[in-house]
């Protein structure tokens, strides 16, 4: 059976400079993305999207996300040469270091950059999902700093495993719901959040974590977090003597920290890799399909069934992508490949003896591709490499003792 | 676009004065539910609509999830389920409700074809809005399956007069800012958005979400076509009760909405 | 008994600028300070501060500590505006977020320059000792850097409470021995390095973890702290109509974080406020005496014996204070305070849910001195008050949700 | 500055030909440590080392830590076991050793006072080193204390000169770059430390740290007038040996020290 769910000459889109600009109203990235919700979630969508074509092109907002960005979250983070594991490897490696953004990790540019619009917009509260916690508490986090009610949607095997994180977000005001349908983890979250939302798209905006989602998100998510590329392009410049490392490499969930990387140096020479892992590979071993708003690749069996994502990192965990890594991968602008989970801990341990750096599980996938390329024809000796290290490893250290 | 036969069955009937009964069934929720659809048809439906599983309901409450989640592990396919249709004979035009991706998974025109060829009427699709069920229409119109296109409490002016032009077989009003699942009222927004889907189309208007009593029911025709009642339906399945037992309450709704309102 | 240990008018001292400056050859503050240790350590010491000096002196070593800080640690922190904190209590609230740096506090501005000057000074080893663990993983993070063996001495008691953190530290290649003798925790790790120190002078730099020890430690960590005063005092100047702070707080467990951010200001109007633990607070309740190398106030009972500290953040228990905080509190230049457990968890809560923060529990001590100052005499409404957020909380969650 | 008694007797001793032994007992280790001394002074202990317990004892290794702990777990104070020494007319000089922390708690004039009150000749505080001491020597020389200062291993030359210059009683030699402790075998830094201090002073040089067993004295003194031995003795002080019994190996030291050395 050959798909044609989408023909992209038969649309209007704006004209693509890059390969990762405005997606045009239909939030169209080549035959994937759209706005796949019901229609009672239309004009919530499409009123996010006035919004934050309006906040965008506004200035005053511009800067208002940035000061947050820079005195609350830390913004800009270094860009740091990883100089004993490059002395190991043969090659120059970078790491671009958002494992020391506020809570740990890139989840909170994306939520500064919602709650902010949100509260322009005149919500008072915000939902979102969450799988590991990571989200969540980013979430909650900005609903505290902004003082906007915040519900998070947890499915309650994720709520058993990752207990601590529930205790943070409460901690920070939150109130975590627990889900109980389906397999009780992130994917069956997004679901509730998504039906919650739908009762109350007056007063609430859904967060979402990811470049996922029905349009605007994979975009605005994307530009949300663009600010990781494009710090990373100019510190690059500064660091490397031809500006412009050969590869830029991150995880991808469901895509974010990946997008907005890749955002910064798509329009260079650099090869874009993203890394999967192997047991939530959408792009790799995923089939087309729409999951939670959007059409993607999706991991789903023959009858069209999502399946489960099974990795060890619990950020990755996710059976979908957000759709712009589906057309990046159809276009050939980026490549993915996958990691195992032995791959990823590994590279976990090797960055923190040789770096003192303890990268969270799900970027030491994006390590891991590094330590396996290497002095390959992937990456020759002698080349230089900037890997996006998406968060920090603390949140994971009970889980590894327990592995390792 | 002239009328196709789901809706010209359903304008019949209304047009004779009848309010339109259209009851749900999840398929494959137990190994007998082809006989609630029966039942159903027996009981006075005027179509029956039959949800096929996914395992991710984005816009299902509670007990249609449940359902789905029943059907699934008991290993049913959408596949498996169309065959079980084909020549089953219930009674009734059926519609066939479910999520987008079982339908791009089979690939639109595929699965169009062969919902007309297992005799279903109609489709309908809660996460497929009207901007995005254009790439379908081709198919479905091809395979002479009647698109339902789906107005909500929330839908602007605007998109209201495009899904009332273009949805087929029927409308489907939802009554609520909300999940499919019962409630103990009817949703005040559920005149308004009969009233307005009537101010712009002749085609048969039918409301859903939260219809759980014959009151409830007739309530909802009030400024409608007729209803879909689901989940209060869903519940009672779960709970065990024999598909003479579902016809029971599918004839209490019939009976209560064929009274001559004021 | 009245104590003479120290008479400053007779011995030769540099001139002294701002209370906060060289302590001499001596290590004198005041009458507190000084070089406690058994003779085969004397030497060691005086090569240490030699090689400190050198350093310190070499716009090479500054210019390579710098960068590191940098482009590593995530250097400079911000200082976050904590707007609706500050709205509820009628006070400007500033908080200096060392909380983001890498590690999750101010440990690591300490351990990268002791484990820079190690290197130059061809030491091949650092020695540690660690309470709770956090300075334990930021000195086995400075080790893994720059490629030192590091071993971290640990009470066994404490590697009981901080399983995790005695894992982080063996995954980032430390070593960490257990210490059995006396109350099995800080204290007597302390006392466990400085007698393997002895063993070992020639290979192994001991890299104290706070303010205190034999000359030149108190000072010289002082001096790798000192950033976080003099990039507080830059961006105070740009976020405050008066430029400084009416007060600069900081919580005090050996003193190292308080001492960092005192120095930037030791010279302004702003008033100093040292926030000691009740449980551990040896300038309140401490009287002088000599522990670990150095004299200073320390809790002691009757004959001399050391008592221990009690505090609910591991951070803060410790029986003794940095010598150069038992000399601002003699000349007043700054003033010392105690808050209660329950104080610093109420903080910690009050601080998570108006600002998406989750202080240390150490931190928290110093926001609980704000949340009770504010408003009275202490810290008058319309006050402008600084608060160095000396460490993140997510060490701290597991404990907390046992206690809330 | 002319000698103290303390210095005296063991410059009269060493001149004699004698090979100067100092064991030691933790104070308070049992209820009858004194009785330890006693045995010691009956075996011919030249002087006795006493400890006064102190919860932080930075220089010392395991063994005694651990007398130190199980002597403060007794309850014992400063203040109390100088008061038992009171009277006690052991049978040899005292010296005792203590941290600082202790000496300062109590004030350095009181503190040496009393030491003398109660016939106390010396005192070592091994985390006191030299540039520390001066300090407190004031109150010490006003008791008539001699205040015995230690060498190392690393100590430099000068700072070595000026140890040999004021040290009062004897100069105490640290065999070892250590802590307290039995060894297997004497450091050789032990020798060098010894030939240093002798060229540097005509003070009587004592060698301490990790000497254990009676051919350990004899080799430790072989450059030195003498040996301080601690951890050997307070191993089986804390195994249960009696006065009698440590009294037994006191003398064996002593009569390796005394059989006259090629
Ligand atoms: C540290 C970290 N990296 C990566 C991810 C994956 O998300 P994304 O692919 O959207 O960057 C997560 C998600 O929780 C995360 O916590
Ligand atoms: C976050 C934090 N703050 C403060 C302290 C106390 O140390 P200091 O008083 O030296 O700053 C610690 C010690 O571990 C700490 O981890």
């Amino acid at each position: 059976m050959s798909l044609t769910l989408w023909n992209p000459e038969s649309r209007s889109a704006p004209p693509r400079r890059s390969g990762m600009d405005d997606p045009g109203s239909e939030g169209r990235f080549g035959r994937f993305g759209g706005r796949f919700v019901p229609e009672s979630l239309v004009p919530a969508c499409e009123e996010l999207e006035r919004g934050f074509r309006e906040a965008w092109a506004d200035p005053a907002f511009r800067a208002a996300l940035n000061q947050t960005l820079a005195l609350y979250a830390g913004r800009p983070t270094p860009v740091t040469p990883a100089a004993r594991l490059s002395a190991e490897l043969g090659v120059t490696l970078l790491l671009k270091r958002e494992d020391l953004a506020h809570t740990g990790s890139h989840k909170i540019n994306n939520v500064i950059g919602q709650a902010l619009l949100a509260r322009r917009m005149g919500k008072t509260h915000l939902l979102a999902e969450t799988g590991a916690g990571q989200h969540g508490v980013a979430t909650a986090t900005a609903g505290a700093l902004l003082g906007l009610d915040v519900t998070v949607f947890m499915g309650e095997r994720d709520m058993e495993r990752q207990q601590l994180n529930v205790f943070r977000m409460e901690l920070l005001g939150a109130r975590v719901v627990g889900v109980s349908s389906g397999s009780r983890t992130l994917k069956d979250a997004c679901n509730e959040a998504l039906r919650n939302w739908v009762g109350a798209v007056d007063d609430a905006h859904y967060c979402i974590g990811s470049v996922l989602g029905p349009h605007p998100y994979p975009w605005m998510v994307r530009e949300f977090q663009r600010v990781i590329g494009e710090e990373a392009r100019g510190q690059c410049a500064d660091l490397l003597t031809h500006g412009v490392p050969d590869v830029v490499v991150a995880c991808v969930g469901g895509g974010s920290n990946a997008a907005g990387v890749f955002a910064g140096f798509v329009d260079t020479s650099a090869r874009l890799v993203g890394v999967e892992p192997e047991g939530g590979a959408a792009v790799t071993f995923g089939q087309p399909g729409v999951l939670h708003g959007f059409q993607s690749y999706v991991l789903q069996d023959e009858s069209g069934q999502i399946l489960e994502a099974t990795s060890i990192s619990a950020g990755l965990d996710y059976p979908g992508v957000g759709p712009e890594h589906a057309h990046l991968a159809d276009t050939g602008r980026a490549s993915y490949v996958t990691m195992s989970d032995d791959e990823a801990v590994a590279a976990v341990s090797r960055l923190a003896r040789t770096e003192g750096i303890l990268p969270a599980l799900e970027s030491a996938h994006a390590v891991a591709w590094v330590l396996r390329a290497a002095g390959t024809a992937d990456l020759p000796s002698g080349s230089t490499v900037l890997v996006n290290l998406s968060g920090r490893g603390d949140k994971d250290a009970d889980q590894l003792a327990r592995l390792m | 676009m002239t009328a196709g036969p789901l809706e010209a069955h359903l304008r019949g009937r209304r047009d004779a004065g009848r309010a339109l009964l259209v009851p749900y069934v999840t398929g494959g929720v137990t190994a007998d539910w082809l006989d609630y659809a029966r039942a159903y048809a027996k009981a006075g439906a005027d179509a029956i609509e039959i949800g096929l599983p996914f395992s991710d309901p984005m816009l299902d409450g509670g007990t249609i999830q449940e359902a789905s989640d029943r059907a699934l592990s008991r290993g049913v396919t959408p596949g498996g389920l169309l065959e079980e249709l084909s020549g089953a004979n219930v009674g009734a035009p059926l519609i066939i409700m479910t999520y987008g991706n079982v339908v791009y998974r089979a690939g639109p025109e595929e699965f169009c074809k062969r919902l007309a060829e297992v005799g279903v009427a109609g489709l309908i699709m809660p996460d497929v809005p009207y901007d995005e069920v254009r790439g379908l229409s081709g198919a479905a119109l091809a395979a002479g399956i009647e698109l339902v296109l789906l107005a909500a409490p929330s839908t602007t002016a605007s998109r209201l007069e495009r899904i009332a032009a273009e949805s087929r077989g029927f409308v489907y009003g939802v009554t609520v800012m909300g999940t499919t699942g019962e409630r103990g009222a009817l949703a005040e927004s559920a005149g308004s958005v009969a009233v307005r889907l009537r101010e712009l189309t002749t085609k048969p208007v039918l409301m859903g979400f939260g219809i759980s009593t014959p009151a409830q029911a007739v309530e909802a025709a009030a400024h409608a076509d007729g209803v879909i009642v689901a989940s209060a339906l869903m519940r009672r399945v779960i709970e065990g009760a024999t598909p003479a037992e579902l016809g029971a309450d599918v004839l209490a709704i019939r009976q209560a909405l064929d009274v001559p309102q004021g």
